[in-house]
């Protein structure tokens, strides 16, 4: 199904507005910020995955030349102790806090314990290095069950999780809820087929090329200046209000050109640091640059853990439908557990569902939002098992998929009932794309066999809230002031909703992304939102604008505002057909006509129905050494309305790359006392272009009916079949069920050897 | 301590001289010693490419060079990519086959293929992937870049 | 990282007192790709660095029947050589698979050695086409071959004050074939889980009257299978007599378990390996 | 009346129902109002006169931005779902 509106801007590619100083090298990112009298931040960092700080030692450090000022989790004021809404998610202050600067004990390796700012980075690092740590090394657990276990060690000192609405009675569970609708044993009891696995994954990083920063002024009237690259400026601002204990007014954050996110770059770290050290600085900016290790170890990668799934069916339907999903939080509670349990069944129309949900405490960083949170894990097992149902039933994957498929006004696991979907829709598209009807040749006759996958995906569409401001230059460009911060092309994709309303070229917005005191709240770039909520800001805010030309045509042609229309880009009066302006004509009369026009546009948007992602994979795999090579590629995405559709395919190349290298080589190799080993990117092994073929894209257009333009959230689905589809693919070629990711050759050796004997 | 070292280098067709510490990587020298910080930092170890530059005709990853190295060398960065006639043919591609997300790895990218294409105009596809494994991209999934690169190889 | 000088060498002599000055303390320099990484990650501390790519002697690159490939010669202008590539493909093989370009402008292939981890992608090739090791320094000239040159992970023969001047590979024999292969998950810039590198020479009738082989990132140091090339001399270079070498490498190997790879997948690599760079440098010494 | 889900964690408060018909024309009514045939349900789903922070209030289809102000339709439907978050 393909969205049926004429525009003249959306659905066209200009040349993204950003895209120059991004080619030029001219574009400021958050390490290219250089202050007069910076400092220069380094932080130590626990190299125990588990340990108790008995005493810190700084005086050797404190006395190094060109060292200005070091500080420790004393230096940290006392945060509150409760939940606080970020928009995206939530976040403890005390948590945070200790999360920033371990206060008593180290929770994961890489901990921040103290920081320095010098005068160089290399004296900070010399002055890091000197100062001395007496630790306590404490047993670790680093995986769901090593958490779970009778003799686990206790890890957040004092936390008591909620079981089932209940105090649990183990220390690392972060939480334990459940989802239960229909008669779940009733309908295992009436299926005819059964088949339940255990799938495992490893923790993995979103892998954004660009470390974290932070340059921080905090002056002598306690207001702190912070320039970071965020995926949201105002979650910053509050996130820092609420460690440094400011009002946020007192805050001032920029944001600067971001190098990836994926989720990655909602929390801060660095950021509270670089604030405390200026301050003990006398004011000084300090600067910190995170180093790759660092990001690897001390930031927020996704969960590792397992998903245990069982579905019943019956006469080629899907009766019942048991998931336990078990994450490893990290450090600190907060695990992208609950969206996964929301995402397990969304693509089926299930009618007796039970979830499970645990959020686990263990000792490795804690996690945060990668990419459609937890929504990969859960494909993983579900689109496996469904495979594995067509399989022994001996039916087709996609014709059981659409047989089973959620829509409009299916319950979803979590309760609430789907609006307008583009599930079926996409899976036709799938089932129709020349991938899917392109025969494969399983052996291509040099020893290698080949197999062909397919998965499905559902993501949410987060809302939320956006502001947008236009202003009107009398040459007729608009000039567009937002706070969501430019990832991937969203200054074009918000600037081209605006000109469409407008009646102008996309060329003719001159689209911003400003600092926190410059415009109204923004949620972060994340949740898929962005051009959706902001898009939808610019929309409105375009509405206004007209709303103000049409008066001013009005006093212009000294007519009634009701006498005027705005169609096709042209102010006329529906009595006089002489009277007609375009909107260049009026923006050239506003000086003598009353002055400047500007509107402002702001919303809070409910979420969007979701997005739907079919990935079909061909690989080609060694069995003598088990090197898969993905050999064609093809991502099929609900996207609603495809605004700039270059950045659409993008983000679906993108996402499914991510997870491509999620599926076969990507993970966080923890030693056995919870170090993570591989923490640069020669070991953590993200896929490299000559590991690649082209990713084909179809884009399938569902318009969501509650965005003006019909938009639907781009960036998340993308990421979640893709695990699921390799490793079906894998069993295709292979006839081996892999239930442990990665897949990579080592696996897939042990298995094709157990298979063979 | 150890002093710095004096260095005369051409950079971008301009001549420089300054004074870096022995020890200080080009790629920090171009950065924070001389204010060229189109060229990016991902891993300082080698591994992401974002730091490309040529120096004396050859890409390397400048997080791999000391700054001090470079003394009498020959040296181009992305800000030396555009001219005053204009964009470079790579970077309109760029531009115009949305060959960049967020932009990080970009300068490294641009560089990187400005060599390919320099040595081999003709590279097929498994040939500009080859030369492009030294730089990741997180964002693209490379399909773009790649697609850009023969845009440009098209219209040469 | 500990500050240590530079200084830009331009002569043997020149090297050799900066390093007689330092000791332990002073290193050379050619790509820095391993060497200043290990410096930054605080692996060990030194007082100077010699970059010795000024050194005219370490930048010869001299094809004479033999190969003389001084220390100092990047990669890319080895493999660029178009006479060296046809005279030794089985060292194009490793050269154009270390890292990305940008490491092969930088790298060489003596560096590599003295770097002398297990998993050095250029040592096992080095190893089968039977090289010499040409050290200098304060107290004198030496020469080592390749296969004897590492001791140990990191660890080789370089006493303190030595270098490596340059690398001599003798002239490919006639009917001398050599391959490299080594397996990493991706298809580029990775460590080897496992390597191996052949070569065989045959005689008139096709026989195989030398054979050598090699495995990398299997032992603490390269491995040297004299083995297999007990085995394999005065045999025919079938695929049966190939197997039955990667079931001697299979064996011959001691690798451990970590995070690039187990131990079993590195010895059946090893031998998997084994008999695909035989099969290939058969076919290359066929060719001639 | 409102079909209000009860979350799997407060059915012992319900007596095991899943969901159970109020009646109440905005979110807070209806929170009252199961509060009264519920006693102590409203401080699990209520906090500082808002929904809890890390839950979101469901009224008929998607999460309402409007919190207890949300008007509740005739047959809608009321869930109570933890927060989404996403990348």
């Amino acid at each position: 199904m393909v969205a049926t509106q004429e525009y003249k801007v959306i659905g066209t590619r200009p040349i993204r507005h950003d895209g120059l100083d991004k080619v030029t090298g001219r574009a400021i990112y958050g390490a290219d910020v250089k202050l007069p009298d910076m400092l220069y931040g380094f932080v130590l960092r626990s190299p125990h995955a588990h340990a108790r700080i008995r005493s810190i030692d700084t005086s050797a450090a404190e006395a190094m030349p060109g060292v200005v000022a070091v500080m420790t989790a004393n230096d940290m004021p006392e945060a509150a102790d409760e939940l606080v809404d970020l928009g995206e998610g939530a976040i403890n202050f005390s948590h945070a806090s200790d999360h920033i600067m371990a206060m008593s004990k180290a929770k994961f390796k890489g901990h921040p314990v103290a920081a320095v700012a010098a005068t160089s980075t290399n004296v900070a690092r010399e002055a890091v290095a000197a100062i001395k740590v007496d630790w306590e090394v404490l047993k670790s657990a680093v995986t769901v069950d090593e958490a779970l276990a009778p003799d686990a060690p206790v890890i957040l000192d004092g936390w008591v999780g909620d079981d089932l609405g209940e105090k649990s009675t183990k220390p690392n569970v972060g939480s334990h809820f459940r989802h239960e609708f229909g008669d779940i044993e009733k309908g295992f009891a009436d299926s005819t087929t059964i088949i339940e696995h255990r799938y495992d994954l490893a923790m993995v990083h979103q892998g954004y090329i660009e470390p974290h920063n932070g340059t921080a002024i905090w002056d002598q009237e306690d207001r702190v200046r912070l320039w970071t690259s965020t995926q949201g400026a105002f979650t910053v601002r509050t996130q820092l209000a609420g460690i440094l204990q400011l009002d946020e007014s007192r805050i001032k954050v920029t944001p600067t050109e971001i190098g990836g996110g994926f989720g990655g770059k909602i929390p801060i770290y660095v950021e509270p640091l670089a604030a405390i050290l200026s301050k003990k600085s006398g004011g000084k900016p300090v600067r910190i640059l995170m180093d790759r290790p660092e990001v690897f170890e001390a930031t927020g990668p996704t969960p590792g853990g397992w998903v245990s799934v069982r579905l019943g069916v019956k006469d080629r339907k899907i009766i019942a439908g048991d998931a336990d999903i078990r994450f490893d939080a990290g450090g600190f509670p907060g695990s992208p557990v609950g969206a996964a349990a929301m995402c397990v069944f969304s693509c089926y129309d299930i009618e007796n569902t039970r979830i499970d949900g645990w959020d686990i405490i263990v000792n490795k960083p804690k996690t945060a939002a990668y990419r459609a949170p937890g929504s990969t894990h859960v494909a993983y097992a579900i689109e496996c098992i469904i495979d594995e149902i067509c399989e022994e039933l001996d039916l087709d994957p996609i014709q059981f998929r659409l047989d089973n498929a959620s829509k409009e006004g299916t319950r979803r696991g979590d309760g609430p009932i789907f609006p307008r979907i583009g599930n079926i829709e996409t899976l036709e598209a799938a089932r129709d794309s020349a991938h899917w009807n392109a025969p494969l040749d399983k052996n291509p006759g040099n020893g290698n066999v080949r197999g062909r996958g397919i998965a499905n995906g559902y993501w949410f569409n987060v809302g939320l809230k956006s502001s947008v401001n236009l202003s009107v230059n009398t040459d007729g460009t608009v000039m567009l002031i937002e706070g969501s911060t430019d990832i991937g092309g969203t200054r074009a994709s918000i600037a081209m909703q605006a000109a469409e309303v407008l009646g102008i070229r996309a060329e003719d917005i001159i689209p911003t992304v400003v600092d926190t005191d410059s415009v109204g709240y923004t949620d972060v770039t994340g949740g898929s939102r962005t051009t959706y909520a902001t898009g939808f800001a610019a929309y409105k805010a375009a509405q206004n604008l007209i709303d103000e030309l049409t008066a001013r045509a009005a006093t212009i042609w000294d007519i009634p505002e009701d006498e005027v229309v705005f169609e096709d880009g042209k102010f006329s009066s529906k009595s006089d057909p002489e009277l007609s302006m375009t909107f260049k004509e009026i923006a050239g009369k506003l000086n003598e006509t009353g002055g400047p026009v500007s509107s402002t546009g702001a919303v809070d948007l409910e979420n969007a129905g979701g997005g739907f992602a079919v990935h079909i994979c061909d690989l080609e795999i060694d069995p003598e050494t088990g090197k898969t090579d993905v050999i064609r590629y093809t991502a099929v995405q609900d996207v609603g309305k495809a605004i700039h559709p270059s950045y659409v395919e993008g983000q679906m190349q993108g996402g499914a790359v991510q997870g491509i290298g999620w599926a076969l080589n990507e993970e966080y190799f923890m030693s056995d006392d919870g170090q993570m080993v591989n923490s640069s990117y020669l070991d953590y092994r993200m896929p490299t272009s000559l590991d690649l073929p082209e990713i084909e894209t179809v884009i399938v257009e569902v318009p969501n009916p509650i965005h003006p333009f019909g938009v639907r959230g781009v960036g998340e689905p993308p990421i979640v079949p893709p695990v699921a589809a390799i490793a079906n693919a894998i069993n295709d070629a292979l006839g081996i069920r892999l239930r442990e990711a990665p897949m990579n050759p080592g696996r897939i050796l042990e298995a094709l050897k157990e298979k063979n004997g | 301590m150890v002093d710095k070292v004096h260095v005369k280098t051409t950079i971008n067709g301009q001549e420089y001289e300054f004074l870096v510490e022995p020890y200080m990587s080009l790629l920090e020298t171009l950065r924070d010693v001389l204010n060229l910080t189109g060229t990016k930092e991902g891993c300082n170890d080698g591994n992401c490419g974002a730091c490309t530059v040529e120096m004396n005709g050859r890409i390397v990853d400048s997080c791999c060079v000391l700054g001090a190295e470079v003394n009498g060398g020959t040296i181009n960065t992305i800000e030396g990519m555009a001219t005053a006639e204009g964009l470079h043919p790579l970077q309109q591609a760029f531009l115009e086959e949305a060959a960049l997300q967020c932009g990080i790895c970009t300068p490294g990218f641009l560089i990187s293929a400005k060599s390919l294409l320099e040595r081999e105009p003709d590279a097929d596809e498994h040939r500009i992937r080859y030369w492009l494994a030294g730089n990741l991209c997180r964002c693209t999934g490379y399909d773009k870049i790649i697609k850009a690169v023969q845009k440009t190889q098209a219209t040469a | 990282m500990h500050p240590f000088d530079y200084v830009a060498a331009t002569s043997i002599a020149e090297v050799n007192s900066i390093l007689a000055q330092h000791g332990n303390r002073a290193r050379p320099l050619v790509g820095g790709t391993d060497l200043l990484v290990q410096l930054r990650g605080g692996r060990f501390d030194l007082d100077a660095v010699v970059d010795i790519k000024g050194v005219p002697e370490a930048n010869v690159l001299e094809l004479n029947g033999a190969l003389k490939m001084g220390s100092a010669v990047p990669l890319a202008v080895m493999y660029e050589d178009q006479a060296v590539r046809d005279a030794y493909p089985g060292l194009i093989d490793c050269a154009e698979l270390i890292g990305g370009i940008q490491i092969q402008s930088r790298a060489s292939m003596a560096a590599n050695l003295c770097n002398s981890t297990p998993s050095g992608d250029t040592i096992c090739p080095m190893i089968v086409h039977s090289a010499q090791v040409n050290i200098t320094g304060a107290n004198g000239d030496r020469t080592v071959a390749v296969e004897d040159f590492c001791t140990g992970p990191g660890r080789n023969v370089l006493e303190d004050g030595e270098w490596v001047l340059d690398i001599v590979f003798p002239a490919p024999a006639s009917g001398f074939g050599a391959a490299y292969e080594r397996f990493i998950p991706r298809n580029e810039m990775d460590i080897a889980v496992a390597g191996a590198a052949s070569s065989v020479t045959l005689d008139g009738s096709g026989k195989i009257t030398d054979a050598l082989v090699a495995l990398a990132s299997v032992g603490p140091t390269p491995v040297f299978v004299t083995a297999i090339t007990d085995l394999l001399v005065g045999k025919e270079p079938t695929e049966e007599n190939f197997v039955a070498a990667g079931k001697i490498a299979y064996d011959a190997v001691s690798p451990i378990s970590d995070m690039r790879g187990t131990i079993e997948q590195r010895r059946h690599l090893s031998g998997v390996l084994t008999r695909r760079t035989l099969t290939k440098a058969t076919e290359r010494a066929k060719a001639g | 009346m409102a079909r209000v889900f009860i979350p799997f964690a407060l059915r012992k408060m319900t007596g095991g129902a899943t969901d159970v018909q109020i009646a109440g024309a905005t979110l807070r009514e209806v929170i009252d109002n199961l509060e009264e045939m519920f006693p102590g349900i409203k401080e699990r789903l209520v906090q500082d006169d808002r929904i809890k922070v890390g839950m979101e209030a469901v009224v008929g289809e998607q999460p309402t931005r409007e919190g207890l102000r949300a008007k509740v339709a005739e047959d809608a439907e009321v869930h109570f779902i933890p927060h989404i978050a996403g990348g």
